[in-house]
């Protein structure tokens, strides 16, 4: 791969196969999403999963954003669906800018990524039995806007 | 290249492909006992390459119906733009400081004025209407008693948006100041008179009309007033204005070029015309789609589109193996906004997402139409992975 | 040209033919489907010409042992002289405004000091000695606290004397003065080795070597001290030093040259030295006849000779169809003696009789022997035509 | 011809084909010379005739000069030889320029060659039956040293 590429496999990969991208809103049982955005380049990233609180039985991505943004979130849905919760709770920011050789310019737009997850994984702490809200409703939806 | 994806070409307001006859004269230079020697020689072969140089300059001038002694070869527009700004403001630096041109040239041009007003020259720059066209008012307000120089571009390289050069030239001839045309985009492409253009100074690039890259030329209207500084020296070539060995192959490139023009010009538009039709009609009911540049004083070689709430970035990616521009090829790294089309009251919003075809003589109906495919399909695509409300 | 006339073509320091595959390699990047998208493109094709402009400048590293991001694309070496020059001058122009050069210099080098001249700066002109070289006592004597840039060329284009660059160099680091050096006579054709040499900038151009004419480049030297003002301005290319679209074929021809470079230089030199010995040896015995400049210290490529009492202008003519230069090629059309041979001490008579023979690569040796025929009865017509007393 | 082209056809002509190259110096009859030179760029002009003082039976030149100035002494010869000796008192140095496209700072070129051959001239006089100068030596050589 020449210097002259601005996106390497992995990242041409998950673009061309977005195979978590999609939601789990309306209609899903034990679902919730958390969103956050930035107004500059107008991001935006929507992230939905089942869960029981515990475990992220199935985690999906809406994003608006640059390949690389996408390709992040394609990766870490798919790294941490089926997983523990908590995986939210520690998005390997330095590891996917190295993997999808993110340019530094950009890494903003992780921190954004980042930010969804932490709010997704409030939401998920919110489904375990001692908090009962979120039981009712199919989904919560935490929103988050931030400048960076 | 990414291999097994047949691009897609659509990107000739970047660059064109060189015309095989184009090519062809130029390998006929360098390939043995061609015209390869230096022109600047007084030796046969010398004298042989001297007269390819003056061909070619005299092919470069009919397609602008002016003398061959009126055109300087450079290495291209840019070069070609900067000597006549600089040169030009440098040479009558002594007379006035004040210059005038618009935030929406090309790079080549703001960046040389910017470069001015740190040698202390004063710009004014003009804004145009929300068609992307001068107000003459406002330039006729603008000229002052030390206003030496107006730099308005003929064809804008983002949006296809043509000014009236004969209205803008009448209005510098009228106060007396010169009057400098970037004609990148237009040379070849759109009918230029010279002899009737109240035009002093025009530049022109091989690479935008078929002809070879790294060759343009500069026209000097044959009036005292067009004396220009050069910008850099050693050498007689080019009347001193230009100094370096003439590059006979490129030279020639360009003559042909040019000579292709003449002939070619009026159905070469006729072509871009219906081009144009056929890709806004596959594409106008795509939903959100705008397009930039008011169609109706527009070069038909140039469609530019806004999708609003796509993101230009991942748009790009999408529309592989399809070559367009976002915003200008020579921002097309910066990742910036267009300043053209903010000018044009978009907001940044729209301008990221904006994608320019351009396409030409060697474009085929069913490029548009397999552009139109990847267009609307990549749209379609990125909406399915945006959140729902922004698309 | 002359038809029915064969040239036989020893001008090769005027300009080199182009190896054939360097203009078949030009050729893929003009032909249909070749690397012909703007380098600034960030689409396939765009980044595929990219690709192509990179390996190119890896090639041109490779032949002087430097990092291709040392390495600017220019026009040529006049370009990239004047880059050099008024670059590292107007941008050190703060800390002091004294220069240093040689009048033997090619007019890109002086007329680009001239114009500085013009603009305040302080030129120190030195004197070569009679072999053509520059005595290291004086450079260092005329280095002063504000001299900013010492600019000595490699390889004379009139004489063919190699500079020692290396010790000129070495006395510029240590007074803490630039160096530039006009390696377009040498680069590719001689070894030369940025890694080890005390050079700070070095120009050079595609079309001394056996590659394209309108391509060259500039060094500029890994160090803090080495940045320079841009000429003009525009786009972001080649790190805003030489802004405009990049010329793909150009750049992929003097890439393919400098490879071919790497390989045939050693074996391209002898076999300049061997023709150089072999038409010494065909002319020696002209009555009145004189080599310029110190076989010693020559570029075996050029062979400068002059007779006494034999008028250059009428020997250039009889000399039909063989093609050799008077004085520089770019002097050629001034007419005026040499400077370079008037500073090696010639009488204007001695100098105006001057014919510069040089070959290379695609010389053969039955051009030497023709050309020895040629000048020989040529010399001998002039005679038979000229008053007796004066040959 | 391209404008490029220094010389003319007929220039070329003569240069190739110097006919009247050569000197009538000792050893022929009735042969008169002149010579003139110029110091700035080394010209010489040398004409020699054998004549009666009258008519001119034969006219030879020699040059130290570029090829213009050579043309323009073979055109100058070819002309005048079998005829009067007063033609070269009349050297059309106007029709010369034009015919061999001589360029106008060359002019200098072209009056040195006036006056050899005005000088030539002077020698012819001396050969008439009045004169009784020239008829012993074969030579007489008129010498003038010009500076334009
Ligand atoms: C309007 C305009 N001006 C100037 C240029 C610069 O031309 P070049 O790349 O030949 O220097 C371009 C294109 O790059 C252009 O579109
Ligand atoms: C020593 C030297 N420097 C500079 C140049 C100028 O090079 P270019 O014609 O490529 O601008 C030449 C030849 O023309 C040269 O011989």
């Amino acid at each position: 791969m020449s210097s002259e590429e601005p996106y390497n496999d992995t990242v041409r990969r998950h673009f061309a196969n977005p195979a978590h991208a999609g939601d789990l809103q309306a209609g899903y049982p034990h679902a919730v999403a958390a969103e956050v955005s930035e107004s500059e380049a107008g991001l935006r990233i929507l992230l939905s999963a089942q869960s029981d609180g515990n475990i992220i039985y199935r985690l999906r991505y809406r994003v608006f954003g640059c390949p690389h943004l996408i390709a992040a979130a394609e990766e870490l849905c798919s790294r941490l669906e089926g997983g523990p919760a908590e995986g939210l709770q520690d998005v390997p920011v330095a590891q996917l800018m190295e993997l999808l050789e993110v340019p530094v310019e950009k890494t903003g737009r992780l921190l954004l990524l980042e930010d969804a997850a932490n709010a997704l994984h409030e939401a998920c702490c919110r489904l375990l039995p001692g908090n009962h809200a979120g039981q009712e409703k199919g989904t919560k939806l935490a929103r988050k806007q931030s400048k960076d | 290249m990414t291999p097994g994806k047949e691009i897609i070409y659509l990107d000739d307001a970047a660059t064109t492909p060189v015309d095989p006859v184009v090519a062809e004269a130029m390998q006929r230079c360098l390939s043995g006992g061609g015209a390869f020697a230096n022109p600047s020689s007084i030796h046969i072969a010398g004298r042989a390459s001297r007269a390819q140089v003056e061909r070619s300059r005299a092919q470069v001038a009919k397609l602008l119906n002016t003398a061959p002694g009126n055109l300087v070869f450079t290495s291209g527009a840019t070069e070609s733009n900067n000597l006549a700004i600089a040169g030009a403001a440098r040479f009558r630096s002594h007379r006035g400081r004040h210059l005038v041109s618009m935030p929406t040239e090309h790079k080549a041009v703001t960046d040389c004025f910017a470069a001015l007003e740190r040698e202390g020259f004063e710009v004014t720059w003009l804004e145009p209407d929300q068609r992307g066209l001068l107000p003459i008012g406002d330039l006729e307000a603008a000229i002052r008693p030390d206003t030496q120089l107006v730099s308005i571009m003929h064809v804008n390289n983002e949006t296809g948006v043509i000014q009236d050069i004969h209205q803008i030239g009448d209005a510098c001839r009228r106060h007396g100041v010169l009057f400098h045309c970037d004609a990148a985009q237009s040379a070849g492409k759109l009918p230029i008179d010279l002899s009737a253009l109240p035009v002093d100074l025009m530049s022109l690039t091989g690479h935008k009309f078929y002809g070879p890259q790294g060759i343009g030329a500069l026209y000097l209207a044959d009036r005292p007033e067009c004396r220009i500084r050069p910008l850099f020296h050693g050498g007689g070539q080019e009347r001193r204005l230009r100094p370096g060995t003439l590059p006979v192959h490129q030279v020639v490139g360009l003559g042909a070029a040019a000579a292709i023009a003449v002939e070619r010009q009026p159905d070469d538009l006729a072509h871009a015309e219906r081009l144009n039709a056929r890709l806004w009609k596959g594409i106008r009911d795509v939903r959100g789609i705008t397009r930039n540049g008011d169609p109706g004083h527009c070069f038909p070689g140039i469609l530019n589109v806004s999708i609003d709430g796509i993101d230009g970035e991942s748009l790009m990616l999408a529309l592989e193996p399809l070559c367009v521009a976002t915003g200008s090829a020579c921002n097309s790294q910066s990742g910036e906004p267009s300043y053209v089309l903010r000018a044009l009251k978009l907001t940044d919003r729209l301008a990221q997402s904006a994608i320019r075809f351009s396409f030409g003589r060697f474009t085929h109906e069913s490029d548009i139409d397999a552009a139109i495919g990847v267009y609307t399909g990549a749209v379609d695509r990125l909406r399915s992975i945006m959140p729902k409300a922004t698309a």
